[in-house]
């Protein structure tokens, strides 16, 4: 029998990272040999039994895709399942899904990530093919911004990011909080700050709706213009492939057209 | 009517009126329909008569969102609505000008409308401004309720049973009430599921119960809900048992009072304990 | 097994009075029948007739609500507001064909051990007599 | 070509009774003065209306409930995806625009490349029987989107009624095997072409429409909308879905079911954000979505002219009509040259 | 989804010998949720709380349902044993499988049955429990003292020498009570207001102590640790500030009919009057009912003669919300009003008083300057009947309840009035005479053997006021087994102690429990007979039952005591079992508001709406407002929605 698209397929929870407050990450490993091989940026549908099932960006792959992790923050009723899942416990996963990041087209080009909290998810993904793949990019800057130091995620990746000579990483809180200090202020300031220029650069933006906009407003003001600024989009999804109708913005699917898009590929209300 | 397009253009020039809402007949296809009249418009168009059925209520608070002062033409059981929304603090009476307008029954289908046999007051007990007759009338009868009441439970299941079946969870009813207005409606809620998304009977049961238990003492049985139902689902009689219900047992009839407490959030110490059991008389 | 054909009762107790009561009834020993499911809720206003409609679509035969007695309530006034809604909720079930017998709702002290056993047995008889009829409300199966 | 054939009027009963010896055989129905489709039983009162009738063709294909997967809560993971039903089957009595709708439902479900197999095995296992309009009914507008009400494409047997026969023609090797029936021996003449009339509900462009997403028009076009979800459970085209998890005593169903647009619910995710949240962000959605987005999508407008949503609205508000209010505005748009007027944010 | 640990309690033989435990076991360890799955004999005990201890190390559950007795019972065990392995004590959940299967089950395969059904269903439960997170709320460490009688005084003393400030209300002019009215006390006879009055000036001088006369409480919001309390102080006319308490006002004040409250009513003063002469404060108060300055805007002659200007005529009621940790109830009692006895002619013949009003007559302060002379002639009574039992002990027609201090009091007013009128004869009509305290009998006993009073054991049937202006007192002697009557110049009636008339209006704006008579309830009647069900209110005094004076000041500072415990805590731990709401899906309708038993719910903006919020320190986690909530935007963490569900619908 053909496979029903919707039907997931079982997977089991190889670990359970507590990454922050409200965000843990998991391992997962598809029960059959299938092998995940998402491509930066896309995503996957992760279901709970007899819970449903929501969306969740592929924030890392294992090197011989026999695994790959998704982070999820504590939202609604399937997200507060999933964090009271522990290693061993088995799970539904459809996908991956989606349009990816260029990262070809983007090859020779410095690459600026900047991620607002569980924004950093999904450009986690870029920022491991480009370090897998250092010689081809340029110069690789990092912001990230959290709300507070208790809400930063991958504090082990930063840790390496922050060591690696050819990063230039960027972390910010949003407000002064004690024993932090790094930098405070939030993630559009600090892009006005550091007065990032176009030139040969591409941009990613990833986060709150309302960092999105803000961020966007403040690289538009530094004169980048709308092609060189990706961003991956997020809207209440259920089918994942394109049919159930509702993550449209326009005529175009954000599950099945993106969901990563140039700025000139949408309209300005997407944002 | 010619009083009421007098006011209404008297309300727009002294500026007490950004927008009104009422009925206007359709000059092409003579239909009558719910219609937000601005200051520039020709009001020629504005009819009340029996053809009037729609409950404007539900609207009010999207215009008010919009406009600082709205108008609206109200039917006697379209004022006890607006009391009901007023005491939930749904709309502020401030923004409102209400034009009470005595009415003198409407008809649905050619045929006088059910919910006018019950009807307490010809008038809208909120008005800032009455035109036409105040009639005041006697205790309701809920004849339809008791006709149903008669028959034995399973009797009743089976007529409600193949109502509920039919339904399509269009949420018309919804829509159109203007009581229902949750932020997120109980069944589009997905966990804990109390009421399932699909249509079949046992969630379209949940459904029809919890709407209308979620109405009691607060619908003031203006009909819309069942006029608009595509599936003609007796959603009035539901409603009207509980609101023979809340008349019998804590004597209140919604919306006639529009200081007063929907009564299942009024406490109360006195209410004999025989309301909670057995079959009532 | 025998189980299977006794009436299912599911009794929502809040935790000061009825609970205790239902407590108390075991450790007086006094005996009733195995069909009841207590679910604590801590104050009989806690209780949203939801619980009930769902109850009785999920096939429970008889759902029995029980609080402190008026005046009692641990929370000031909670099984006044819970009269009331009760009150609306019994009426709306016996208008779409719930059997009256069908629900019971009471207040129990925590000191009405005795009390509570017996509404329990008495319920049980009741529904029990009722199994002829039909289960009105309860769903088969997963589709309906 | 294939011939015309004839069936007395007197002789359909036993000519579908013989056809449900072998097909599953779904006829419309009229159940306390409404029509409605279900599988044909000799003892039911049935009948081919002249027009559509009000419950869309989608249902036989795309259930509003539709279980695709099986679980049991007493395990960790089993979820069975369902079997597909390959029963054959014939639908009977659709009109031009029921399968313009299918075709479009087709577009979605099966041009993709993420093929919908239980859509597909619906498909697969249905002989569509198709009937030709002899008429336009107060609602229908099809001619308005380029379909005639007598056309036969898409269809696998095509029938009209005329006097007191059916005409009948097998359209393709599907249909072939229906046309086999002793029933269908008489070769009769074929039903005569009509001129039907020009649209009252002309549209502007897709591209045209798109350009309107940031017009004021929205709140006027949908300040007495309820936006309550019956268009769209109505539409032959409206398709959107939600999946969730249905259980009962132990057992679960993993299951679509028919969403819509125009409910607040639709695009509201955890924690509030709702992309739609206002009515006329709804009805803006779902009228663009008719008349642009699908363009751009499938190469195929999503409204057959099938006028159901007119039928079952509970203001009786027409939704053409609205498509032709906004068709109106571009061209007063475009005439002015004034501009885009003031710009709405809403969302 | 979660792993959660089933242990499963044998309780001895106690469930085991109706429920098959291990097939209890067996049958659900293979549930999807279970992790782990034990039975042990008893879970309660430390090896039982060690298993759990150990499978949440080793097995790594997270997520416990112990199958044992009541959570009544041990809850809070497990929940102990869950924290001190690190895992939130909210994660657990009890299947109670003993008082409410083994125990009433009489077949074990139902019972077993049962068990199983029971314990699958807190597995599906417990998978929805969150952890949740004790509220730690700060305290307000100021009391406040509701009466200023010496149970209130003694309670303010003790706290303010702890270091605490106190605000003691009194809603009559002067602190003091009913102990300022009285002459001596029993069964010392040292002069009440000798011992008193030293406490009085001690509360008005102390620097922690904030006296407010004239003062009651209006409205009582909060809850342990932060009450809010709404006190109106009453229009006295009188500028507390300015006024000396000179008492010329009170002197010239030509209205002098008024009825002396602290006299009892046996005679009158002025309408501008300082209450008594040792009161505290001295500031005296007019009575608006008599004043013709403020009923006609005649007379003003206080205001004229006032050499501070004290007197203020437009004065009105002023409201003042205090904030405070910790409430005392110390508002004491009434003396019931005899004219219930229309057979001894209370309130009719003048001669016949009560037992206060003799305690006033025979005062140095009193009307008669502390000479015994009777109310109707002046005469100096010769022979007088002091009859006990008085509407108490007397369910017919007033009280079940025996007083408790007239059998002393009578006796003492045996005494003093011998010692006043040395050739008087007494007699004290009783029923029995009620002497526990120490040396209380001994006190009786030289009454009846020193001063010769005739103790006449029965109920007087009927007073009659006689031509010659005595009193016969018709009653029995049932130790002779005969009618008696005795001719008497005057008759004391030991009138019963009585709740105050607003007691139940307090209790209920308290929200503490009260008995049938009115008496305020404590939480319970042997071990916590100071505190309320309402935790952060305590009971001193009268208000709680009849007292005499040492079990009044016991209590006082008993409350005291508990006040300075809670206060030696910085803050305050409530549970967390409170509800919240979601502000995006809350319309704003505020229904759930009406429902609040606590106040507990406000208004707040939220973006551009209005919205409900609950404050988390003032819910006590009912759950009313959640019933309420058609939105479902209100959760109860603990009693969630989810967790409900999952209960009714998990049941086989």
């Amino acid at each position: 029998m053909a496979t029903i698209e919707l039907v997931p397929e079982p997977a089991m929870i190889k670990k359970v990272i507590q990454e922050s407050r409200d965000v843990k990450s998991y391992v997962l490993k598809l029960d059959k040999s299938r092998k995940i091989a998402a491509r930066p940026g896309q995503f996957v549908e992760v279901s709970v039994q007899g819970f449903g099932e929501a969306t969740f960006a592929v924030t890392r792959t294992s090197k011989d895709g026999s695994d790959f992790t998704i982070s999820v923050k504590r939202m609604g009723h399937l997200t507060k399942m999933l964090h009271r899942a522990v290693r061993g416990d088995m799970v539904g996963v459809r996908g991956p899904y989606g349009n990816s990041f260029p990262v070809d087209a983007w090859k020779g080009k410095d690459i600026v990530i900047i991620g607002g909290g569980i924004g950093l998810a999904p450009l986690r993904p870029i920022i491991d093919h480009i370090l897998q793949h250092r010689e081809d990019y340029g110069k690789l800057e990092i912001i990230f911004g959290a709300r507070t130091p208790e809400d930063i995620l991958y504090k082990e990746d930063l840790g390496i990011w922050e060591n690696d000579e050819t990063i230039q990483l960027h972390t910010t809180i949003d407000v002064p909080f004690e024993g932090w200090n790094g930098r405070v202020g939030v993630v559009p300031v600090v892009v006005k700050d550091l007065a990032l220029k176009p030139d040969s650069r591409v941009a990613v933006v990833c986060g709150p709706p309302i960092m999105i906009k803000f961020t966007v407003a403040a690289l538009r003001e530094l004169k980048w213009s709308d092609d060189r600024i990706y961003t991956t989009l997020e809207m209440k999804m259920q089918c994942g492939i394109g049919q159930c109708g509702r993550c449209n913005i326009g005529e175009k699917f954000i599950c099945k057209d993106g969901p990563v898009f140039s700025l000139d590929q949408i309209p300005e209300h997407a944002l | 009517m010619k009083a009421m397009r007098k006011k209404i253009k008297e309300l727009f020039a002294n500026g007490d009126v950004d927008v009104v809402l009422g009925y206007r007949e359709d000059p092409a296809s003579g239909e009558v329909k719910a219609s937000v009249f601005k200051k520039d418009e020709m009001l020629e168009d504005m009819v009340f008569d029996e053809r009037c059925v729609q409950n404007l209520v539900n609207y009010l608070p999207t215009l008010v969102a919009r406009y600082s002062k709205v108008g609206i033409v109200l039917k006697g059981c379209d004022g006890r609505s607006l009391a009901t929304q007023l005491v939930e603090h749904r709309i502020n009476k401030n923004q409102i000008v209400a034009l009470g307008v005595g009415c003198e029954g409407v008809k649905v289908g050619g045929k006088d409308a059910d919910k006018c046999e019950d009807c307490p007051t010809s008038m809208s007990p909120v008005t800032d401004h009455e035109i036409g007759d105040k009639k005041q009338k006697k205790d309701p009868v809920f004849s339809k309720v008791e006709e149903i009441e008669k028959m034995s439970p399973a009797e009743r299941w089976k007529f409600f049973a193949e109502y509920f079946e039919r339904c399509e969870r269009c949420y018309a009813c919804r829509q159109i009430c203007p009581s229902c207005y949750c932020e997120i409606c109980v069944a589009d809620q997905q966990e804990p599921k109390w009421i399932e998304p699909s249509a079949k009977l046992s969630a379209n049961t949940m459904w029809h119960l919890i709407r209308a238990y979620h109405l009691a003492g607060r619908c003031a049985d203006c009909g819309e809900c069942e006029r608009v139902c595509p599936q003609e689902i007796p959603m009035r009689l539901m409603n009207n048992a509980l609101e023979k219900a809340v008349h019998e047992l804590f004597g209140v009839r919604p919306g006639m009072d529009p200081e007063e407490l929907p009564p299942l959030v009024v406490l109360s110490k006195e209410d004999p304990d025989t309301i909670m059991g057995g079959k009532h008389e | 097994m025998q189980i299977e054909k006794e009436p299912r009762i599911l009794a929502i107790l809040c935790k000061w009075c009825s609970y205790a009561g239902a407590d108390l009834a075991g450790t007086s020993r006094f005996n009733y029948p195995a069909n009841v499911r207590i679910v604590q809720v801590p104050c009989s206003g806690r209780v949203d007739p939801i619980m009930i409609f769902k109850a009785f679509v999920e096939g429970y035969d008889g759902v029995m609500v029980s609080g402190c007695h008026p005046g009692d309530c641990h929370y000031g006034t909670g099984n006044y507001h819970a009269r009331r809604r009760i009150a609306v909720a019994r009426r709306l079930l016996e208008f779409v064909g719930v059997h009256p017998d069908r629900m019971h709702f009471t207040w129990i002290s925590a000191a009405e051990g005795k009390k509570f056993a017996e509404v329990c047995s008495e319920f049980t008889d009741k529904l029990r007599h009722l199994s002829g009829t039909e289960k009105t409300l309860a769903r088969k199966e997963l589709a309906t | 070509m294939s011939k015309w054939h004839k069936l007395k009027r007197t002789d359909l009963k036993d000519f579908l009774s013989r056809l449900a010896e072998k097909w599953e055989v779904w006829v419309p129905y009229r159940v306390d003065g409404k029509w409605e489709f279900g599988i044909y039983a000799p003892d039911r009162e049935m009948d081919f209306p002249e027009s559509v009738i009000h419950v869309s063709m989608k249902n036989l294909f795309f259930p509003k409930r539709r279980p695709i997967a099986k679980y049991e809560e007493d395990s960790k993971w089993s979820m069975q995806p369902v079997a597909a039903d390959d029963k054959p089957r014939i639908v009977m009595g659709l009109h031009p625009c029921d399968v313009a709708g299918i075709e479009y439902m087709d577009k979605v479900f099966l041009n993709s490349e993420h093929k919908d197999v239980l859509y597909e095995s619906e498909r697969k296992r249905t002989v569509l029987v198709g009937m030709l309009c002899s008429e336009m009914a107060d609602n229908c507008h099809c001619t308005d989107r380029g379909l005639t009400p007598d056309s036969a494409s898409g269809m696998d047997v095509a029938f009209a009624k005329v006097d007191d026969y059916y005409l009948f023609k097998g359209m393709t090797d599907r249909g072939k095997e229906i046309m086999q029936s002793e029933y269908l021996k008489a070769v009769g003449d074929a039903p005569e072409k009509r001129k039907w009339p020009a649209g009252k509900y002309a549209i502007a462009s897709p591209e045209e429409f798109m350009d309107m997403y940031d017009d004021k028009i929205w709140h006027e076009l949908s300040d007495i909308c309820l936006t309550c979800g019956i268009c769209t459970y109505a539409c032959p085209t409206c398709v959107c879905f939600l999946v969730t998890d249905e259980k009962f005593k132990g057992k679960g169903e993993r299951v679509t079911v028919w969403d819509s647009c125009q409910l607040q619910s639709y695009s509201r995710m955890a924690g509030g954000h709702n992309t739609r949240k206002t009515p006329a962000s709804r009805v803006r959605n779902r009228t663009l979505d008719k008349f642009a987005y699908s363009h751009l999508r499938y190469g195929q407008i999503s409204c057959t002219g099938c006028g159901r949503c007119v039928m079952v609205c509970p203001l009786k508000r027409s939704f053409p009509q609205l498509g032709a209010r906004l068709s109106e505005r571009i061209r007063d748009k475009k005439k002015s040259k004034a501009g885009t007027g003031a710009r709405s944010k809403e969302d | 989804m979660a792993k959660v640990g089933v242990f499963v309690c044998h309780c001895g033989v106690n469930i085991a010998a109706k429920v098959d435990v291990k097939k209890v076991v067996d049958t659900l360890k293979d549930m999807p949720e279970v992790g782990f799955a034990e039975e042990y004999k008893f879970m309660c005990s430390s090896p039982g709380q060690e298993l759990i201890r150990k499978a949440i190390k080793d097995n790594s559950i997270n997520r416990v349902v112990v199958a044992a007795c009541s959570p009544r019972m041990h809850l809070p065990t497990f929940q102990k044993a869950l924290a001190s392995e690190g895992l939130n004590p909210y994660l657990v959940s009890m299947a109670n499988i003993r008082e409410q299967c083994s125990w009433v089950t009489d077949d074990p395969d139902e019972a077993t049955q049962k068990a199983i059904d029971l314990v699958a269903r807190q597995i599906k439960r417990v998978v929805h429990q969150d952890p949740l997170d004790d509220i730690y709320v700060p305290m307000t460490k100021t009391a406040i003292v509701i009466g200023g009688g010496i149970a209130g005084i003694q309670a303010a003393l003790d706290i303010a020498d702890g270091n605490r400030k106190v605000i003691l209300l009194e809603k009559s002019p002067s602190i003091g009570g009913r102990m300022a009215q009285l002459d001596e006390t029993f069964p010392t006879l040292d002069c009440s207001q000798c011992i008193l009055t030293p406490k009085m000036v001690e509360a008005a001088q102390h620097p922690n102590i904030e006296i407010r006369v004239n003062s009651e409480v209006k409205k009582v919001d909060g809850y342990v640790g932060n009450f809010e309390v709404t006190i109106e102080k009453k229009a006295t006319y009188v500028d507390a500030q300015k006024c000396i308490g000179c008492g010329i006002c009170q002197e010239k004040c030509p209205v002098k009919i008024v009825p002396d409250e602290f006299n009892a009513g046996l005679n009158t003063r002025a309408a501008i009057a300082i209450p008594f002469p040792q009161a505290v404060p001295a500031i005296p108060v007019i009575d608006p009912e008599y004043c013709r300055k403020i009923k006609e805007d005649k007379c003003g002659v206080c205001a004229k003669i006032c050499p501070a200007e004290a007197i203020v005529f437009d004065d009105a009621p002023k409201q003042e919300t205090v904030s405070v940790g910790a409430i005392i109830v110390a508002t004491g009692y009434k003396e019931m009003d005899p004219a219930v006895y229309t057979e001894y002619g209370g309130k009719k013949y003048p001669d016949v008083i009560t037992g206060m009003q003799f305690e006033r007559l025979v005062s140095s302060t009193g009307p008669t300057g502390g000479e015994l002379k009777r109310p109707s002639d002046g005469v100096i009574p010769k022979t007088v009947v002091f009859v006990q039992c008085v509407g108490s002990r007397d369910e017919s027609k007033a009280h079940a309840y025996c007083s408790g201090i007239c059998c002393m009091y009578t006796a003492k007013h045996t005494m003093l009035y011998k010692h006043h009128v040395p050739d008087g004869q007494g007699y004290v009509s009783y029923i029995d005479v009620r002497a526990p305290g120490k040396t209380y009998e001994e006190f009786v006993r030289r009454a009846i053997e020193e001063e010769g009073v005739r103790y006449l054991r029965g109920r007087v049937a009927k007073i009659r006021r006689l031509q010659n202006g005595k009193y016969r007192v018709y009653t029995e002697d049932t130790l002779v087994g005969r009618a008696v009557h005795v001719d008497a110049d005057m008759v004391v009636l030991a009138s019963a102690v009585e709740p105050q008339k607003d007691a139940v209006d307090l209790a209920q704006m308290l929200g503490i429990a009260y008995d049938a008579d009115g008496f305020y309830t404590e939480a319970h009647p042997k071990l916590k007979p100071i505190e309320t069900a309402s935790a952060g209110i305590f009971l001193a005094g009268a208000c709680q039952g009849p007292k005499d004076i040492p079990t009044s000041v016991q209590q006082g500072s008993a409350a005291a005591s508990k006040v300075l415990a809670l206060f030696a805590r910085d803050t305050m731990v409530k549970s967390p079992q409170i509800a919240t709401v979601d502000p995006t899906a809350c319309t704003g309708c505020l229904t759930c508001s009406y429902v609040c038993h606590y106040s507990a719910i406000e208004e707040k903006e939220f973006g551009k709406h209005r919205v409900a919020e609950i404050i988390p320190g003032k819910c006590q986690g009912c759950g009313a407002c959640v019933a309420t909530c058609k939105g479902k935007a209100i959760t109860l963490a603990g009693f969630s929605d989810d967790e409900i569900y999952e209960e009714i619908v998990s049941c086989k």
